[in-house]
């Protein structure tokens, strides 16, 4: 599973994408997060406060509730500011 | 039809003659341009980062929904990417129709659907160093117009 | 803010360069460009008359009402008069805010109110010969959104 | 008084403007079209058709019951038809 972090999420995370493979009970986006929050400070600092951030599933935006699996390519950011 | 994401600067003034270049059907253009605004001393510069990918692909539809809901003859987005600076051209969106209603309607549905949909996220550099740019609530409500 | 009534065409790229040289204050820009629409056949070209001295007048008229109703940096109105074939550009608005709302809403009600306000008169030249078009019922609607 | 006229109004006419002294009677625009449409066949038909004439004094627009007076200026045109 490929993970991606824009803007403040990729500056707290320190990273721009990472592979990843979370243990099969992770079915939804809010199972990742909670998965990735304790894959480090980084990490749970990214993840603290889910008001202000959005995720993308296979470059579409995506609720918490939306289903993943192996293979697919999730992004997380900030609330978009345009252009 | 056209979307395009790119570092490099664009011309306003090409990019108009290309779009009406040989064409008699089109009653009306419109256009908006997108600039870096600063008064010097707050924001020295800014950066917009983007979804390389579903930025495209999210222009695309963007640009979809404005084709199924006004009769646009053409339209055209250029989104840069990239570091900027006060006065630099970021954003154009121009439509074409056979009546202003239309070509004025689609821009301005365009460009505030842009500004609150596409995944550019603005990151500004001050003199108090920089800092990711906030979401306006302004712009959700802009889109909200247009039930989206 | 300026206002123009020429003969001669005008060049959109240079327009907004000129418009924008400089300028760090502008957010948005937003401009309007007519186009003299015909199918080769039944229009095959079009002369504008207007009232010299008059035209002006409510250009400028127009010009200040948008300025009073919205929060513009700057605006350009440029009008051609005289024969035109299709293709031709025929008249340019063009407006400029720190946000994009204002310059786009100004925008639109300068065209709405240019098309149903001002001194133009559109004479057709066809395949039956040339006749005075008639003023369509359209465009009072669409002045008429902005309490016109 | 100077008249203009414009558009159509022009065509019917077959002037664009000319300098008229209209008796003391004549003190509102529709005063005026009165008086003008006995001028000549070409103002007859010019003045036909009130509901498609508009009116300008001194380069305003003006209703049929607008006062004038010697030395304004008083244009004649249909609706207009933008560019």
């Amino acid at each position: 599973m490929k993970i991606l972090y824009f803007a403040s999420l990729k500056a707290k995370t320190g990273i721009g994408s990472e592979d990843v493979t979370p243990p099969a009970s992770v079915g939804t986006v809010a199972d990742l997060i909670d998965w990735l929050k304790g894959q480090g400070p980084g990490h749970a600092d990214a993840f603290a406060d889910l008001r202000l951030l959005r995720a993308a599933v296979n470059q579409e935006h995506a609720g918490f509730d939306a289903a993943i699996k192996e293979g697919d390519e999730i992004a997380f950011f900030p609330p978009v500011t345009g252009g | 039809m056209a979307v395009r994401v790119q570092e490099e600067d664009f011309d306003v003034g090409l990019e108009f003659a290309r779009f009406t270049e040989g064409r008699v059907d089109l009653g009306g253009v419109a256009l908006f341009v997108g600039l870096v605004r600063g008064d010097g001393q707050t924001v020295s510069a800014m950066t917009l980062e983007h979804y390389p990918g579903m930025t495209e692909r999210q222009l695309e539809a963007i640009e979809a929904e404005a084709r199924a809901r006004w009769k646009l003859d053409d339209a055209l987005i250029v989104h840069r990417v990239g570091r900027m600076k006060p006065g630099d051209r970021i954003v154009l969106v121009m439509t074409g129709s056979a009546h202003r209603k239309d070509s004025l309607e689609a821009c301005q549905f365009l460009i505030d659907w842009l500004k609150t949909k596409a995944p550019f996220w603005k990151f500004e550099e001050g003199q108090g160093g920089g800092k990711w740019v906030d979401a306006k609530e302004s712009d959700d409500e802009a889109a909200k117009r247009w039930g989206g």
